[in-house]
This record gives C-alpha cells, structure tokens and sequence, in this order.
C-alpha cells in the first residue's frame, strides 16, 4: 500500500464510503445530504468553530473536560451536568475504549453489563453502537458546542456517524492517534484512515458546513518534548488541510515548566502558519489547544488541584484558544461528575484571574522558542526530504527511520530510541536523541542541560533519571531527583 | 532460590505502555526473569507465554478501566491449560472510576486472582510481595 | 508621649516588665532564666529561624498554614494533623480576637462555652489565659517550628507568655498590628508596645536565645500596592533591629499579577538589605514570606484551590523563603483541619514542581522591581525627613501627614486617602496617590496606567474600579470588569 | 415611601473594614440614609446611633467568627431601649468555621434578630432585602 499527500478522488472516496458505511448496522442510518441539512440547523453559538474564533477575538482561553459514560441518558445528565454546574465552554464526548478498536460487538456487552449493573462498565460513551439518532438526542440536549475525542485508529465510520449525529468538532489524526494508541496498525494504514476522516469533513465543507478538527497534541502524554509534538500537529495539520478541512486546533500538552510550555505554544502557532501558507493553505483557521499535565498525576486530590491549576496558569499566560482540564479523581478513575466539575472550577478560576497577562513576548520565552522552531526545522525539513516533498510518503519514512519518534510509544512502528528526561529547570529535554536530524549545536544544548542536572544531582545521566521523571508529579515534584540529594 | 519468571502485560484493549516499561524494567533491575507482552494482550497470550517460560507468575496490568470485563474467566482458561497453581496478580486502575477498594478486591479475588492491587501501588511494593510469594511457596 | 527609635534602657524595659507581667495572672508564670534555660532545650531543627536559614541554603520555599482553636488539647491535634497529614514545614498558633483586644475575661467565656457546646467558640488559640505550662505542652507536642500569629495592638504579655511557652517565632509589629487591626490605638501607642516586644526578643537574643520575628506584610489584605507594604516592612524591621531583634521575615501579599507579586519580594529583598546595612544592622538575618492572596476569596471550593494554587505558584516563582496558605473553607469561616490540610497540599504540590524555576531576573521583573524601589525610597526618604532621621518619630508624622496610609484600614490614625485599583494587566496601581510623597513621573505613571484600563473598559477611572476589584477575585477574576464589558 | 434611616457597623472586636465600608457606600448609592458606626462597634452604640437618629433598622455585621457572642442579647437591649419594633438584620460570617447555615439561622432568628444572612450575600441582595422589608411595614 502506498499512500501519497493528495486530495481523496470523489471515486475513491465514495467507494470506500460504502465499505465503511457497513462496518456495522448504524453505518445505514447516515444520509450526507440529510446530515448537510441537520448540521445546518445547528445555531452558530453551538458550533466548535465558531466559538472558538470568538474566544480567538475576545483573547480568552476556553476550557473543556473529557466525559464519557456508556448509557446515553446518564451521558447528557453529565455533559449538563458539566456545562451548568462545570461552567464547561466546550463539551466533549469521549468514546470507550472498545469502540476506538472497532470492537462493537464488545461495546455491546459494555452496554448491556452496565444497564444490568447500574454502573457504567465502559471507559466512554459508545458512539458507533448508539447511531445517529442517539447522538442527535444527546448534542440537542446541550448548550454548547460538543466535540469527539477518541483515540481510535481507524475513525472511519465513528466520523461519519459523528458528523451526522450533530457534533461540530472531531479529534485524532494518522499520527497522533495511532503511535500512542495502538500496537499493530501501520502508518499507511492510519494515515489512509484519516484521509477518509479528513476528505469527509472536507466534503460537509464544500456542502458549507464546517466541522473543526483537532490532531491529538499530548501523544503519549509522558515527557514529550515540545518540538515532537509540534512537529507531528503540523505533519497532521497540512495532512487534513490537503482534504479539505478548513478550521484545525492543534494541541500541546504540558511538561510543566512555564518558560518551556510558553514557548511550546508559541512556537507551534508561528511554525505552522507558515508551513500552511508555504502550502497555499492561507483559509485554514488554526487555533490552540493546551493540555493540562498528561502523565501521572498524584493520590491525593488537593494536589491534584495543584497539578490542575499550574496547568490552567500556563494555558492561560499562553493565551492558548482552548484548555483541556484534568479532575482531582485522576489517578483513580474515570471522575464523577462533581470531581469533573471541580477540576473545571479550579481551571476557571486561574484562566480567568489571568485574563490579561501574557507571558509569549518574555526574552526567555522568545529564546526558548527559537530552539523549538529549529528543531521542528530539522525534523519536518527531514520528511519533506525523506518524502520528496510528500508529507505523507515522507511521515511513513520517518517513522522507519526514526526522524519521527514519539517516548513511550506502544506502537511498534514507533523507533522507540529517543528517550526524554528534565533539565535542572523542569524543561523536557532529550536523553537520547535517537535518530532525530539535529545538528550539532543542538545535539550538544541537550547534552549540556542534562549534564547540568547530573552535576547539581551528583550522578551520571542515565536511564534511571527518566524513571524518576516519570513518577515525579505524581509524588509531588517536575524534576525527579535522586532520594538522598 | 534461583531465578523466577514473571510473565508480564497489559490485558485487554488497553494500551497504557509507560506503567508497563517501567514496571518490566524495575523487575529486571530486582533480579527476576521478565517476559514482558507488552500492551494489548489477550488472555491466551499470557498464557502461552506461561507454559513456554515455565513462568511462576502472571501479572496481569489493566489501567483503562475495562479490567473486570477483561480479567474474567483468566483462572478457568490457566487452569484448562494446565497452570492450576500459577499465581494471578493484577494492578492498575482495575475498575471504571474511583470505587472502594475492598470491593474491588473481593471481585478480583472471586474471579481467582491470587493478590489484587489499587491505583498508586509502587514497584517497591511489587517487588515485595513478589519475593514474599516466591518464599512462601 | 514621644518616642523615639532608640534601644529602651533596662531600666525603663524592667521596669515596664514589671506591670506587663501584671496583666493577668498568668504573667506570674513568666521566669525570664527559667524560660531561658527553656528556650535553650529546644533542639535546633525546631527553631523556627534554623529552620528558614536552612531553607534558605538550599533555596526551597517552606509552606505553613493559619490555625487556632480555643480549646488547647484540641489546638495540640490540629496542629499534629498539620504537620503529619498536611505536611506543614512551619507551624502557627493563631491567636483569638479577645486576647488580641487584651480581653481575657472574655477569651476565658469563649474557653468555657467552648468547653460546653463542644466546638470552638474562639477563633483562635488564647494563648495568655492558658499560661506558660499550657504553651509548653502544646510547643513540646510537636516536630515542627511553631511560630505564634495574632494581630495585636498591645502584644507585651502574649509576647512574655510565648516565649517562655516555648515558641520560636512571633509575628506583628507596631504599624502592621495596629492600623489594620484596631479602631483607636494611636501610633504613638503601638510603636512603643512593640519596642517593648521587639526589645524583650532582644534581651533573649543576648542570653543567647534567638527568636524569629516577622511583620505582617499584607496589612489590610485589600490591594495593598507593594510599595506600600514594603516601606511598612522595612520600617519595622530597622524598629525591631533597634531593640535588639537578630532574624527577621518580611513579608509580602499576593496582587495576584505574577511579575508585580515577583518583583514586590525582589524589590523588598533588595532594598530592605540595604537599609539595615546603611544603620549598621550586618548581623540582622532576612528572610522573605509571601501571603497567598488575602483578600476576599470564591465560595466554591475547587475555585478556592486555583486561588491557593496561583499563590503558590506566585511564591515559588519568586523565591519567598515561606509562604502562607490559606484554604478552600477561607470565604466560609475558620477551616476544619481537613480543608486547612487540603490547602498545604495544593500548595505543596505546586511549590515543589515549581521548586527548579525562577522569575527573579526576567527583564519584565527587573523593571517592575525598579519602579516599586523608587515609590518605596519615595515613601522611605519622607519618613525619615519627618521624623529627622528618627524611624519612629517619622512613622508618627508620616501616618498623620498621609505619607503613609494603607488602604481599607479601619484605624482613625490612618488617613485613608489612597485608593487602589488594578490596571489593565491586572497590576495593583494608585487611583488616588493620597499624600504619598511620590514625583510626577511615578503619578504619572500610576494615572496613565490606569487609563489604560479606564479605555479598555469603556469608562472613566473611578471608585467603581475600586469596588469591582475588591470582589473580583470572590467572582472569579482578577480585574473587576465592567458587567457588560 | 421617604429616606429610610439604616444604622449598619461591624460589632464586636471585629475589624474587618472592606465589606463595612462598600456596604456603606453601596446603601448610600442605593437611596438609604446610612449611619456608619465603621467597626468595632457596641451593642449600645448601635442602639444609641438608632435613637438618636430615628432609624428603621439596625444592620449588624460580624465576619471574624464571634458573632453568637457578640450578638447575643441585642435584641433585649432594644427592646428595654424602646426599639421595641426595630428589625435587626444579621450578615456576614457570622460564627466559627463552615456550618450548616439553617442551623445558625435558627440560633439567630431565636435570639431575636429579623433575618439573618449567609457567607457571601451580596448587597444587590441585602438592598432588595432592604426595600421589601420597608414596603411590607
Ligand atoms: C498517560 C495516560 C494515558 C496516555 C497513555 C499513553 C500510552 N500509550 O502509554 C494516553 C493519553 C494515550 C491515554 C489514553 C487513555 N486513557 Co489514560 N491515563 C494516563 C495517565 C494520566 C497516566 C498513566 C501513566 O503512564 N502513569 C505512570 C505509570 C508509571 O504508572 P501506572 O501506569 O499507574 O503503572 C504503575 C502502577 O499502576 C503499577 N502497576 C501497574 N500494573 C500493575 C500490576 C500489578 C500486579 C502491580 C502490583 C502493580 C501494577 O506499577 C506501574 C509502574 O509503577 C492515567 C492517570 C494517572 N495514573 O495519572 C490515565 C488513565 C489510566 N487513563 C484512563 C483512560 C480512561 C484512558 C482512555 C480510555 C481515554 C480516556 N477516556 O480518557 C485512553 C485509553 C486508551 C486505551 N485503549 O487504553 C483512565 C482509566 C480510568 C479508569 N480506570 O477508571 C485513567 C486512570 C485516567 C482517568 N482518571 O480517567 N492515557
Ligand atoms: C481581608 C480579611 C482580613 C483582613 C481584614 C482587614 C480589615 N481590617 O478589614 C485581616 C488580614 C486584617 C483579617 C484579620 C482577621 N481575620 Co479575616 N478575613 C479577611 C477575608 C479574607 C476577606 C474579608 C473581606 O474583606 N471581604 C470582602 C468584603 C467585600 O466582603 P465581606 O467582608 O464578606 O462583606 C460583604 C458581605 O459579607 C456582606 N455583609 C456583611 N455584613 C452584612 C450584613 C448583612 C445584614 C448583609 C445582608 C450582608 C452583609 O456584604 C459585604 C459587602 O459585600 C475573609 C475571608 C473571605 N471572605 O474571603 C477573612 C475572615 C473573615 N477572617 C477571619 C478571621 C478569623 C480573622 C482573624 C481572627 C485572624 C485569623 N484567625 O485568621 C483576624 C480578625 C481580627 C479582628 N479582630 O477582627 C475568618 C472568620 C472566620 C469565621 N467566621 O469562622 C475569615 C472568614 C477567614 C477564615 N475563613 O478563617 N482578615
């Protein structure tokens, strides 16, 4: 199978859509010209995109939780629950775990063991098995905009089903869904999927309908370094603006050193205008997301509410368009819907109290971001390389090679080499580079941070640093120091 | 008592893979024999991998939230194939949500798990109750 | 009266001693070589000056809460809970209001109806019914420094009673526990109350027996502009340091605008060193508080957590050697000792993921630390003059000419003239600058700044700006909006 | 329906400053004629203040925790002072630590006072307050 960067042929398209459209029985309900229509009586103030360009206008950061349940009923009492008690500005959907694996069948079982029990056995909300109308049920019942997270590798019919069921924003991409979240599917493959996903928003878009799309940012959430997330947002971002999405969030998700986090962001939103105009693609509106800590999280609640409001304060002073929230249950579970409220409260207290400071123009933001953009350089000059210009062909060759390699990857078409760990700052840096395409100078400020920790700690760099990093936050601190220092 | 085999990996759909490398490292480091699945691993995996490397234990990780549905009916097939006495351990976040622990232990143990263990176990403790299982035998 | 900023002669201190020990019966206790040996007892990690030195050298910030009850076994586990669960560095017994008002008739009814309706009917610790024997039981109870917190105008018997109780730090002063504590205490009056108080630690100092002490730097809580704060600090410790006074903390209260609260300690570290060597105050050991915000606070408990969580952050960020928390109960009434819990461990967590960070020297830092350094020699350079080169004459005249007046206090010795508001960014500035003895660039300035907002907003600068601010935060924000903005 | 008169100051040993002096100010916005005894104020002073005055209510302030205390037997000392009728408004926080706030209503309704208030009340609440209660006189 060979996959190439261009625009879905309507035959190939529509071929496929018919596959596609038999995965399962709610594949049959789906009409595109009825879903065209349904989209369109969807008030403005209740599609993703729109608000978020208003959020963009007013310089506000909006802020949304993750919430899934497997009945429907107790999914809109949650998301209501969520946007009056929550003050949530966006919903979200977030689909169960069976279900981003295309197990419906499991689904299913989930759906009847939770009637039974009363309890929700499912991860997330069962959007494939429940069908359009359900759905329907469920985005007509609330107040604002509602997108769908996911995680699944093959999305393509829980797009469609999505789309047609109301909601206004849908996340994931070849990469950024894959890597992280599966252990056997190729990046052919989940680039082709995605392809599908994008070409269809891009179809609702000609039909005028605009759907927001949002590449997943965090990736594995652990120790990733900024100028690897960036780069793959950028990769998805020129990917789905190929098909025709004309309205992208792309996502970052914390490591927790303000200075870094900062910097992230503003770096991932001037590379990748660039790179969409060097393209042609000067229509598509990009917006920001920032995730709040992605890793493990600690026992305790309160200082959970700490790892949540730190967070929340560095979204803010990036002046990211929208934030994810995390809830004090985190380390526990799947929260209830007061612990998800709570976490909703803290953030919104912290992004609104700093409203009005901006920390993207500071000298050591601006510095850090200059190292961040030459390392996306390298990295994405390196696929256009590898691709001969395709960002598709190039993604897949990357992957082989290791220029594109994502820390803690399940994934076995991930390297794997490049290994993350903390300067004596708390800022992500790379233990091992792997075969990422740095030059020199690079290569060496990494070393040279590392090894200014390893003298302040008494200890050589090595593997048993990351380890310590990777349990820091949830014991209570960014950079995991030895015991006895 | 010479070297113990532990077969280890994250059970059902699931594909939290940090906990697992860590966890397969730090049992390395304390001296066991490690055959780490890796995430995604369906019940009949585990326990080819058993009877392959004549393992002493399963420890069987479900962080997702789908592990009660996942983890049943694991002792029936070890037991069908002929791993009676093989001890279970499981940990993670087992169940969907914060739930009382004591109950989730009591439906673990049901299900035939030898020791069950909350969210926030350490490797430390791990390790522990590794050793103290292998004395006991 | 007059005083005047000398060290009180031991005859004039004995024989005041001699009516303060007077008071209440419970003065009698008080053995000056006894309560020496005491003191001397105490191992050094429970010295509350040992312990900010230490923090010092290794550049941490310790976190310690508010708490007091009136009935004292139950004060004993509270303050256990703290230190065990809540992970207090630092401990405090706060004081109740009556003994604060020197009313110990009725702090001995507060006690009694304490001990019958089984709740604490005080809002604080009675430290001076209790006596000497009772402090040591509760001082000796506990691992941690134990510092006594109040707001009291005439402090000399609480004083006599808590050093010889056994605790090692003592906070207030004669400007920061009069004007926003009392109604009619002139500052004559207080001054000279608490030259006694700062002597008496002096007299320790000299039989080898070092006792923190610590001004209280947030004032009225309200918008207190740091210049403001910072002179009063800088006063009080060139008063204390007079008498004899060796450790100091100076202390600052949250803004809530990250490089004003940043540079506000710098500016106050900066300055505060150089007056104490300009008096030949070498010896005199500095360390820093930062009081997470102490204004009003939001109803809503994880709110509250983002509050706390910004302060913490604020404080990491700059370095403070402590920081005062406050809890998600402070907008209900006194904490349990659960939420006081839960308020170190939000803290807790932030301060040590913030651990490795500092914002002391970012340029945005350093220029708002050199304004705030010239409102405060402004300020300093006119008390002096008024007071011709005597501290505590100058504080007399400064606080009836309005050079110094604190905003929101309800002493009828404070002028009252100057009116806070935040700018734009969110920065406490001056809507009125009263009397302050400041030069046309620095009104001009504060006016300008102010404009900003004003232009923002859409109206002219005015006492609503000040009212909105005062409940922002307790809505949810830190610059109070015009509604319809 | 006239001025109305209000006597309002914080009692007791109580200082807190900010809320007395916006809710003053507030009032007087509002239309109110308002005699402001600042803080740290008497059960006699208020009465005083009412006479002299010829106030329609008394508003009593108390954050700092000594509320119960403090307010404990007002409602008799107007009533010997001849304010037999006057309303007494309570507000603020009014007693030690987070209680149920039914409860401590009940304890002030019982000792006398006309309406009592929560942690937070706004003076938008507190003025409409004001205005019901003289339209229902
Ligand atoms: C990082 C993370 C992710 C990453 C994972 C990347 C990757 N591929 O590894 C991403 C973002 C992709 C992700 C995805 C999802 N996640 Co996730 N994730 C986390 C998070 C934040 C940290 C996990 C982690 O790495 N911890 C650090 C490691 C070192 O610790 P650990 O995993 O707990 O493992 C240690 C111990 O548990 C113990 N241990 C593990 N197994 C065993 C076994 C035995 C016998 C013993 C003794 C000990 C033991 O030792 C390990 C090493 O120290 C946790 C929450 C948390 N813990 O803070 C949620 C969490 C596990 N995720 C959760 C969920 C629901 C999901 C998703 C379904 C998405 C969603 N709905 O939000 C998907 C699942 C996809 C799938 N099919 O599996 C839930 C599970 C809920 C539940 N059980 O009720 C959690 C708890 C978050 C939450 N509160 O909602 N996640
Ligand atoms: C600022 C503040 C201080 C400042 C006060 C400066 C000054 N002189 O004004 C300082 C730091 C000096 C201080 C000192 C103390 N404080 Co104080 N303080 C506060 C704080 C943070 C804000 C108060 C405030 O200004 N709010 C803003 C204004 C606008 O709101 P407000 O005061 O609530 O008033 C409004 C409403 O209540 C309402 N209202 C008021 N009265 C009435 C009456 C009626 C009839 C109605 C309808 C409405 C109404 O309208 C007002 C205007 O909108 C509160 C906690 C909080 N609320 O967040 C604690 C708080 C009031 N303080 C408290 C305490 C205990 C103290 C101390 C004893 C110290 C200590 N142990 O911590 C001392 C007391 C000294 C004394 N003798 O009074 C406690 C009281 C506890 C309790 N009731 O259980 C509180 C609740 C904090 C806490 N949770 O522990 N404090």
């Amino acid at each position: 199978m060979e996959i190439t960067n261009k625009k879905l042929s309507d035959d190939a398209f529509f071929a496929q859509r018919k596959e596609v459209l038999q995965q399962w029985h709610t594949g049959k309900e789906v009409n595109f010209d009825e879903a065209v229509a349904y989209q369109k009586s969807i008030p403005p103030h209740k599609r993703f995109g729109t608000k978020l360009a208003k959020a963009v206008t007013e310089n506000t950061t909006l802020i949304q939780p993750r919430a899934g349940v497997a009945l429907y009923d107790e999914h809109i009492k949650l998301l209501q629950y969520l946007e009056e008690e929550g003050e949530a500005d966006l919903l979200p959907s977030t689909v169960d775990s069976y279900t981003r694996l295309n197990r419906y069948n499991e689904a299913e079982t989930g759906i009847e063991k939770s009637k039974e029990s009363g309890r929700s056995m499912l991860n997330g909300f069962p959007i494939v098995n429940y069908g359009v109308d359900i759905c329907r049920i469920v985005t007509s019942s609330l107040k604002k905009p509602v997108q769908v997270r996911h995680g699944t590798p093959d999305a393509r019919l829980l797009t469609e089903i999505s789309i047609a069921g109301g909601f206004t924003s849908y996340e994931g991409g070849g990469i950024s869904y894959n890597i992280p979240y599966s252990k056997n599917h190729s990046i052919e493959k989940t680039i082709s999927y995605w392809q599908y996903t994008d070409r269809l928003v891009g179809v609702y878009e000609e039909a005028g309908v605009s759907i927001n799309r949002e590449p997943f940012g965090p990736l594995t959430g652990t120790l990733i370094s900024p100028c690897i997330s960036n780069s793959v947002a950028i990769i998805e971002a020129l990917l789905a603006a190929t098909q025709g999405v004309k309205d992208i969030t792309v996502g970052y998700g914390q490591c927790g050193n303000l200075i870094q986090d900062v910097a992230a962001i503003r770096s991932l939103t001037r590379v990748i205008r660039e790179y969409l105009d060097k393209y042609g693609f000067h229509d598509v509106r990009i917006t920001t997301v920032f995730h709040q800590w992605m890793g493990g999280f600690p026992q305790n609640e309160a200082k959970s509410f700490g790892v949540i409001s730190w967070g929340a304060a560095a979204a803010a002073l990036a002046k990211a368009t929208k934030v994810i929230v995390k809830t004090p249950h985190e380390a526990m579970g799947i929260p209830t819907k007061e612990a998800n409220a709570s976490g909703l409260h803290a953030t919104k207290q912290v992004i609104s109290m700093l409203k009005d400071q901006d920390f993207r123009e500071i000298p050591a933001v601006i510095s850090e971001s200059e190292i961040i953009e030459k390392e996306m350089r390298c990295i994405l000059n390196k696929v256009e390389e590898l691709g001969k210009g395709d960002y598709a062909i190039g993604t897949v060759a990357a992957f082989e090679a290791g220029v594109l390699d994502i820390p803690f990857a399940p994934s076995r078409y991930n390297a794997g080499k490049v290994m993350p760990a903390r300067d004596n700052m708390g800022a992500v840096r790379l233990l091992e580079i792997g075969n990422l395409p740095f030059t020199p100078d690079l290569i060496d400020f990494h070393r040279q941070k590392l090894e200014e920790r390893a003298k302040q700690e008494k200890r050589t760099v090595s593997f048993q640093m990351v380890i310590d990093d990777v349990y820091a936050i949830g014991k209570g601190f960014l950079v995991g120091r030895p015991k006895k220092n | 008592m010479g070297e113990r085999t532990i077969v280890t990996g994250v059970i059902g759909a699931d594909v939290h893979a940090v906990g697992n490398k860590i966890l397969a490292f730090a049992l390395r480091e304390a001296g066991f024999k490690v055959v780490n699945l890796g995430v995604m691993v369906s019940q009949e995996e585990y326990i080819e991998a058993a009877i392959e490397t004549n393992a002493d234990v399963i420890l069987v990780s479900s962080l997702y939230g789908h592990g009660e549905i996942d983890c049943h009916g694991l002792r029936q097939k070890c037991d069908e194939a002929g791993l009676k006495e093989i001890p279970l351990l499981a940990g993670g976040n087992l169940v969907v949500g914060k739930q009382n622990f004591e109950d989730v232990e009591k439906r673990f143990l049901a299900m035939g798990f030898t020791r069950v263990y909350p969210p926030g176990t350490t490797v430390e403790t791990c390790i522990e109750d590794l050793k103290e299982l292998f004395q006991s035998e």
